[in-house]
């Protein structure tokens, strides 16, 4: 409870949190706003917001309604953002606590591998992914997933470090307690709200991510994602500008939310720095 | 001399990470639907199953994966990184004719990023909580959220076509027979967008952990005792605090390079910059494994050396580091 | 005011209406005489991985080196056959000796004289041997004889049709110098990537993923010309960054269709540039759908027509084209004046009553949530138009109960899905005419090609009326008989509907109206501009 | 003498939201010249605060409500901030408790010494060099160029505080404000940096506010004694007086508590031993590649013997080997050599789950309270788990850890609250009720009350000295501090660089001390002259009568 208070606090986490309803709000609502498929043909193509009423956010270069896509398209950001999200921190945290709490040969091994995919451009491993694995929506989040888990492995890695050898840790040695309940039961717990923070990080360049891969034309298109609708935009953008700065400005602020929410958390969880 | 040493101990823990990269992406892509003669033939507009059948051969495609990737290896230990299929020359020359644009855009978005990072993060955490730490620290998450793509595309139309103060793409005038001060001026108008493009999300990232880091500082009990000495707010500020203070934000450059190659793609696409990000995003498209293989070798080589060179930096910078070697 | 051929078409009513291309911007005279100097800025939308179009032919290939290198013949503004390296042609009576008067007083850009030699060595070792599409049509040539040094004999074991060799030689029939590539492994010659040839200008300059550059040869054998100083080609690969640099003067020249249909549009208002499909006849394409015949829904006939009646190709012409096209009436475009049937008709109109009584008589009936059945689609990347085109027919489809699934790969992984691993029910994507339906078309529709050859027929369709007829066709040296053998062809494959032309398309340039001399011949961006001049 | 600084009614508020509204109330405190004020008391009593407030350096949202703080005719608490600042460092110096984060670490001590002149005087750069090597010899670090040149992490602790002092001082400020400078010392240095003050503060006739939590030190340094409590000061007067004859209860339950420096009459121990350690050693090797090998040699064939029933005390400083025995000992490291038996088991040669098994007989209670609790864990889980792993079913476990509540002297309901619901005393004691739900034969205690103020440090003793009796505990009691170690133990080790140098029982040793190493730790003690006063010793009987 007191956690919840020194969150709203924060009028910046407020407003992320609000702004991540709202975002959750047009993913909600979506199917019953818009039960219809919201990449069929809605109207004639690139009418401007507001000039047919059907259709306030307009049309877009293929004559799909721009709203309808916001909304679910929302859908499929979250699904993305989270998702990949999971499977990054996933692979982070059982890497980063494996080579942290170990150490020595398990930790070098892991560590060169982390280093290699951290050398490795990220977006460029993800290029080379969807060029093998095609994509598909599944496959593109499990790609972003898997060039995005080297910070959080890092993260978790150090968390380890510090914590592995602080007394609570030993008194559970002490005990008796396995390497598995030590690692899980003890050490995990105290090491995951820095993570969990930055999960918001990971989480917003996931959603940035997709995009940018739209932009490219590499997104899965059956799925009426923001990324595809930036991206479709893209060839009218200097006259029907607004095709790709709506869900540009869906992108922005979704990101927004999740990184205010994100510095919100991080804030709430250091009371050090909670009047800052 | 010792720098020498170090620098090849560097290089020596990095080998089985890029041999992990090399080795992973080679086999990874043995995986990828179409190879590179596909790629030509869509390039050329199609072609006849003689002439296809023919460039296979040319290219070794006909060979086993492990044959080819034993190959493969065995000339890179003598540095041979061997032949471009897109550019038909050793994938070497490619690389070191694109390797200057992609110096000078990391280069200089880097320079951008961390000083004007470094200047509004400082901002804002003198004014925490106030109006001005609330207009940069929101600017800073709009930077952030903002596709970079999108901001390049909507920077040129702005400034290039609209306003004519800047060109719209490409690395410098051609033909311009440009020297000395001209050259210069000519390649920095040519800089401005695509570096501003790719500084962005970086600007960002290190404004925020500047201001994290100056706030975090100024809670340490040094700072207090140099309150306690009587210094200004400023000197405490710049004597004290600042340096402390950067200590994370070098560490940040080192975790940072690779991720800001792989920006570099999107970055170079739109501005139609020669660099190395393009050229690994077209030879993944052309499916040239002995140039995107190159490219990540030498990038690779450039993400050590940046570590390398922040290391250093930081030793410098903080005495308890360079105490313990 | 003159009209051209497209526009007579164009108002002949039986096409859309196309307010794309205001008519006077065609009958612009060419005012005052041709000025020396300047330098031509060329948008060039990809890297090109080899500058030698006597082994790759593409339009990216040619809009570079035809300026360097030039083929034996050339085509006119009305896309007839004229002289260029040579200079006179005949064929014999059995129509498998033909024989090449070349020009005299031509020398290679290294000063060495171009001889009959020179075309001897290109036509049996590279245009037999390693060109694309070339290899297919030289495939009965046994021998050049060279009686004299500006004599070349091309003797086949089979006729080939003079037209057919001919108009194939304006883009097939690029001529590279003989001492530079004998003896050496042609693929990995420096001369390809560094073209010597006999051009009007000169390669100076290669800067991968940045530009190229040629200046005037002086020595050129058409006196007095060029009047270009030097051609700068500038690569940029965004369309958008493209559209920019026009606008700002960095190029003023794009041409093949290389920039968003958006911008186009806006353009082609802009009173400094001139939007045309003029001086590129002689290349057209199609936007096509590909049936896979694998799968049996699509195998039967009814299917493959309820999906062509279900997509309303005028619809997507004029709202999503810019009005930019024609429903396409077969494998042969109705520019193509030689070959293009009297009675060529779309064949299936849109119709979506009709399509779904197809599909329900074909025993597809809507199941659950209205879907008959579900279709892959996979777009082959080519140009912004075909991730539309595939939303359009995703979109039609899902009307008349079939839903599809659209795989998007990028270039060389979808070519290796639909022509390698035959991993899609239905493909999009573009069809080149190459002036001559033998040389890239009926590729396209002959069975029997391996496994792993883009632009084969790898649908699991085999006809054997097509194959003789392709095969007739190829070896009719009467003009009048080929062309209705090749109209066979069209009403065959408009009643087996293997595949579907389903919108014909013109390539356009924007090009500033500071050129003078241009898009004045029916391929004029692969020509080698020997005239072309700019305003200062 | 003359008043140098007069706190008047001073109020110091905490933001909302902090666990009391105040952190002093009208505090009234005259500084003289030319003595040492000591401000005592245990931690929240204000007086670090009382500290800030002068300098106007009091945390943030930390405000003066009312009151004033005179020096120079003026009231500190309205300087504008450039008055203020002139005054910092030039008239009032200050020290503070922990000088390796109270200096800067990127730059020299050289540097950091010459600000002050720089800051405050218009010195050319050689005289602020010569300024700077002057005061370093002052105050007696050895080579002092060297010193100066170097940056703190390369200077000892004691050698940083000295060096803290000499900057508090460049300007020969009037007024020294010392904030708890010497606790984080070891007890040899300790004694030589009180030296120092002292011997500077007479050399210069400065007045020196000292703020401390030890009565010792106080004993050892202070001229006037003020005693807080909960931001009230509630009793002040010459240190003598305070030290002997405190009137304020609350003075002589703080004297109380201080336990005296000679231990008790010797318990009878049975001469069986519960643990023998053989000839442990441990050896750190850091660095690889690029650092270059260093070896600590932290134990070094170490062999000791635990009576039966008996408390065996090892002390040290800092450095010396002690915890890293314990944890060799409880096998949280693993020993280079040697043996530890318990019983006729080695439990050094054992692995995994033989070692598991055995080693329950070992417990360990830890240092800090705070971090040897999961702060996410229930407390009656943390004290549950250990049997738990070893095969008590849950119920049983849970119910035991009441029990077990009970026993350490808490409440057994409060098993479903968490760790940061309880106050370090009440912590200590969920530690020990941990360690002791193993039921085991020998309880290792590393530093368990070192981080506790005074009178619940008194209270644990206590509990200790009452569990070892009645479960029969073999203890093991690591410390630094003498004091506590003259209370418990009935055998001491002295152990320095990782070798034991003196060992006997712990009268012997207290009262004659055989290694010089041992004499000049009792020596270093700070008021070792003083004795608590008798009234007051009698509210030790506790430890007593338990011991």
């Amino acid at each position: 409870m007191q956690f919840i208070r020194d969150y709203l606090r924060n009028p910046a986490a407020a407003i992320g949190l609000l702004l991540l309803a709202a975002v959750l709000a047009l993913a909600a609502t979506a199917g019953l706003l818009f039960p219809d498929d919201p990449l069929g043909l809605a109207g004639r193509p690139l009418q401007w917001p507001f000039a047919n009423a059907a259709f306030w956010l307009g049309t877009d270069h293929s004559g799909r309604d721009i709203a309808a896509q916001i909304f679910h398209g929302a859908r499929v950001s979250l699904v993305i953002g989270f998702v990949a999200t999971l499977i990054a921190i996933l692979i982070g945290i059982v890497v980063g606590a494996l080579s942290g709490y170990y150490g020595g040969v398990v930790d070098d091994v892991l560590m060169r591998i982390t280093e290699a995919f951290q050398i490795l451009p990220n977006f460029l491993l993800l290029l080379v992914l969807v060029a093998v694995f095609g994509s598909e929506l599944n496959t593109i989040i499990v790609a972003i997933g898997v060039v995005s888990w080297p910070p959080a492995a890092r993260l978790t890695r150090a968390e380890f470090l510090s914590l592995r050898n602080r007394e609570f840790v030993q008194a559970g040695r002490t005990l008796g307690l396995g390497d598995l309940r030590l690692i899980f039961g003890e050490i995990l717990p105290n090491a995951l709200p820095p993570v969990v923070v930055y999960a918001s990080v990971i989480m917003a360049v996931a959603i940035l991510l997709e995009s940018a891969l739209a932009f490219l034309n590499l997104s899965d298109p059956n799925v009426p994602s923001w990324g595809n609708l930036i991206g479709g935009g893209r060839s009218v953008l200097r006259d029907q500008w607004y095709v790709s700065a709506i869900p540009g400005v869906a992108i922005l602020l979704t990101v927004l939310a999740v990184s205010l929410v994100g510095q919100g958390l991080n804030d709430a969880l250091n009371p050090r720095l909670r009047n800052r | 001399m010792r720098l020498l040493t170090l620098a090849g101990r560097r290089l020596l823990a990095a080998l089985p990470a890029l041999l992990i990269i090399l080795a992973g992406l080679f086999l990874l892509l043995q995986l990828a639907p179409g190879d590179t003669v596909d790629a030509l033939v869509a390039q050329v507009g199609g072609g006849d199953p003689t002439m296809i059948e023919e460039l296979r051969r040319h290219y070794a495609l006909d060979q086993s994966t492990s044959a080819r990737l034993a190959d493969y290896l065995w000339r890179l230990v003598h540095l041979d990184l061997g032949h471009s299929a897109i550019y038909g020359k050793p994938v070497i020359d490619v690389i070191v004719e694109r390797l200057p644009a992609t110096l000078l855009l990391m280069g200089s978005a880097l320079s951008f990023a961390f000083a004007a990072g470094m200047v509004l993060g400082i901002l804002a955490a003198r004014r925490v909580n106030r109006w001005p730490d609330t207009l940069i620290s929101t600017l800073g998450l709009v930077f952030y959220a903002t596709p970079s793509f999108w901001f390049g595309l909507m920077g040129m139309f702005f400034f290039a076509v609209y306003l004519g103060w800047l060109p719209a793409g490409g690395f410098g005038t051609i033909g311009g027979g440009l020297q000395g001060w001209a050259l210069f001026v000519d390649t920095l108008r040519h800089l401005v967008l695509p570096t501003l493009t790719l500084a962005l999300i970086f600007l960002a990232i290190y404004l925020r952990i500047m201001r994290a880091s100056m706030l975090e500082v100024s809670t340490l009990d040094f700072v207090r005792t140099a309150r306690a000495k009587g210094l200004a707010e400023g000197a405490v500020v710049v004597r004290h605090v600042l340096r402390n203070a950067l200590l994370p934000m070098v560490t940040l450059i080192g975790l940072q390079a690779g991720t800001m190659l792989g920006g570099s793609v999107v970055v170079e696409s739109v501005f139609a910059l020669p660099g190395l990000g393009r050229l690994a995003y077209e030879s993944v498209m052309q499916r040239d494994l002995n140039t995107l293989l190159g490219v990540v070798f030498v990038s690779a080589l450039l993400v050590i050396f940046i570590n390398f060179v922040v290391d250093l930096l930081y030793a410098k910078l903080d005495p308890r580091i360079s105490g313990e070697h | 005011m003159k009209l051209t051929r497209r526009e007579l078409l164009l108002s002949s009513g039986a096409l859309a209406a196309s307010a794309f291309f205001p008519p006077f911007a065609h009958a612009r005279a060419e005012a005052g005489a041709p000025r020396k100097g300047g330098v031509l800025n060329v948008h060039l939308a990809s890297e090109q991985r080899i500058l030698n179009p006597s082994l790759r032919a593409s339009t990216g290939v040619y809009i570079v080196t035809s300026k360097i290198i030039e083929s034996l013949v050339d085509l006119d503004a009305d896309g007839k056959i004229v002289a260029q390296l040579a200079t006179a042609w005949e064929s014999s009576k059995d129509g498998k000796t033909i024989t090449f008067k070349l020009r005299e007083g031509v020398k290679w850009h290294d000063g060495k004289p171009f001889t009959a030699a020179d075309v001897q060595y290109n036509a049996l070792e590279l245009w037999k041997k390693h060109l694309n599409f070339s290899t297919g049509l030289q495939q009965n040539l046994e021998a050049v004889d060279t009686p004299d040094a500006h004599t070349a004999v091309f003797r086949y074991s089979r006729p080939i049709p003079l037209d057919l060799l001919l108009r194939a030689l304006a883009d097939l029939g690029y001529v590279v110098p003989r001492h530079v590539f004998e003896g050496t492994n042609v693929l990995e010659n420096p001369a390809n990537t560094a073209p010597i040839g006999t051009g009007p200008y000169r390669f100076v300059q290669y800067e991968r993923g940045q530009y190229i550059i040629a200046e005037r040869n002086p020595d050129y054998w058409r006196k007095d010309q060029p009047y270009l100083d030097r051609i700068v080609w500038r690569i940029i690969t965004d369309r958008s960054a493209a559209t920019a640099a026009l606008e700002t003067g960095q190029v003023q020249l794009s041409a093949y269709s290389q920039l968003a249909l958006a911008d186009l549009d806006r353009l082609s208002k802009n009173p400094d540039f001139e939007v045309t499909a003029k001086g590129l006849e002689a290349n057209q394409f199609n936007n096509t759908l590909e049936f896979n015949f694998r799968r049996k829904e699509i195998a039967d006939i009814r299917v493959r027509r309820a999906i062509a009646h279900a997509i309303n190709i005028p619809f997507f012409i004029e709202n999503f084209l810019y009005g930019q096209g024609r429903p396409g009436t077969g494998p042969i475009p109705s520019t193509s004046t030689a070959f293009y049937p009297k009675d060529a008709k779309v064949a299936y109109p849109f119709d979506k009553a009709r399509a779904e009584a197809l599909l329900d008589e074909a025993g597809y009936r809507r199941g659950a949530g209205g879907v008959r059945f579900t279709l892959k689609l996979v777009p082959i990347q080519n140009g912004e138009d075909v991730p539309l085109f595939a939303t359009f027919i995703q979109q039609s489809l899902a009307a008349v109960g079939i839903r599809v699934e659209i795989t998007n790969f990028d270039y060389a992984a979808s070519l290796a899905a639909v022509y390698k691993e035959h991993n899609f029910d239905i493909a999009t994507g573009w069809h080149q005419y190459r002036g001559d339906p033998a040389v890239s078309t009926t590729v396209w529709l002959h069975s029997g090609s391996p496994a792993g050859s883009p632009w084969t027929n790898q649908y699991g369709w085999k006809s054997e009326k097509v194959d003789t007829l392709i095969e007739d066709a190829a070896s009719e040296i009467d003009p009048a008989k080929r062309r209705e053998l090749y109209a066979e062809v069209v009403r065959e494959i408009d009643e087996q509907f293997p595949i579907w032309f389903a919108i014909e398309r013109d390539f356009y340039s924007v090009v500033s109206k500071k050129v003078h001399n241009g898009h004045n011949t029916a391929r004029w961006p692969s020509s080698s501009w020997h005239d072309t001049w700019l305003t200062a | 003498m003359s008043t140098v600084l007069s706190i008047q009614d001073l109020s110091v508020a905490l933001p909302p939201g902090a666990d009391r509204s105040h952190a002093l109330r009208h505090l009234n405190l005259d500084l003289r010249a030319n003595e040492i004020l000591c401000v005592v008391g245990e931690s929240g009593s204000g007086k670090s605060m009382s500290a800030g407030a002068i300098l106007g350096l009091l945390p943030e949202r930390v405000r003066a409500e009312s009151g004033r703080i005179e020096f120079d005719g003026r009231n500190l608490l309205e300087l504008a901030p450039a008055e203020l600042r002139a005054i910092r460092g030039a008239r009032i110096g200050m020290i503070f408790q922990e000088p390796m984060t109270a200096l800067n670490p990127l730059r020299t001590i050289g540097d950091q010494i010459g600000e002050m002149f720089r800051a405050h005087t218009r010195l050319s750069r050689r005289e602020i060099e010569q300024r700077v090597l002057a005061l370093l010899a002052d105050v007696h670090i050895p080579d002092p160029p060297a010193a100066a040149r170097a940056y703190p992490h390369q200077l000892s602790g004691g050698q940083r505080q000295r060096a803290m002092i000499a900057m508090a001082l460049a300007l020969e400020p009037g007024v020294l404000i010392a904030d708890e400078p010497t606790t984080a010392l070891d007890v040899t240095t300790q004694a030589q940096i009180l030296k120092l003050i002292r011997e500077l503060q007479e050399r210069r006739g400065t007045a020196v506010l000292f703020i401390t939590h030890d009565f010792g030190v106080v004993a050892e340094i202070a001229d006037r004694v003020a005693v807080m409590q909960h931001g009230v000061l509630v009793e002040h007067g010459a240190a003598a007086q305070i030290l002997h004859a405190p009137r304020h209860p609350y003075t002589r339950a703080l004297i109380a508590a201080v336990p005296p420096l000679t231990p008790p009459p010797e318990r009878a121990v049975s001469a069986a031993a519960a643990l023998r350690v053989e000839g442990v050693s441990k050896t750190y090797r850091s660095g690889g590649l690029f650092t270059g090998r260093r070896v600590v040699h932290a134990v070094r064939e170490t062999t000791l013997e635990l009576p039966q029933g008996g408390t065996l005390g090892i002390v040290g400083e800092s450095g010396s080997g002690k915890s890293t025995l314990a944890r060799c000992i409880v096998r949280l490291l693993e020993p280079d050599g040697g043996a530890i038996r318990l019983g006729d088991i080695d439990l050094a040669g054992l692995r995994g789950r033989a070692l598991r098994e055995h080693s329950r007989h070992i417990q360990m209670v830890f240092q800090d309270p705070y971090g040897s609790l999961n702060p996410r864990k229930r407390v009656g889980d943390l004290v549950a788990q250990g049997p738990i792993v070893h095969g008590v079913p849950r119920r049983e476990a849970l119910r035991r850890a009441r029990e077990l509540f009970e026993l350490v002297g808490l409440d057994p309901e409060a098993t479903g609250r968490f760790p940061h619901e309880f106050s370090g005393g009440q912590r200590q004691r969920i530690g020990l009720a941990r360690a002791l739900a193993l039921q085991p034969r020998v309880l290792v205690a590393d530093e368990p009350v070192s981080a506790l103020d005074v009178s619940v440090q008194a209270q644990v003793l206590a509990l200790l000295a009452d569990l070892r009796t009645r479960l029969g505990l073999s203890l093991l009691f690591i410390t630094h501090d003498l004091r506590v170690a003259a209370q418990i133990c009935d055998r001491i080790a002295v152990m320095k660089n990782g070798q034991v140098v003196e060992h006997g029982p712990a009268a012997q040793v207290f009262a004659d001390p055989q290694h010089p190493y041992t004499r000049d730790l009792l020596a270093a003690v700070p008021g070792r002259h003083w004795n608590p006063p008798g009234e007051a010793l009698a509210e030790r009987s506790v430890v007593r009568d338990a011991a």
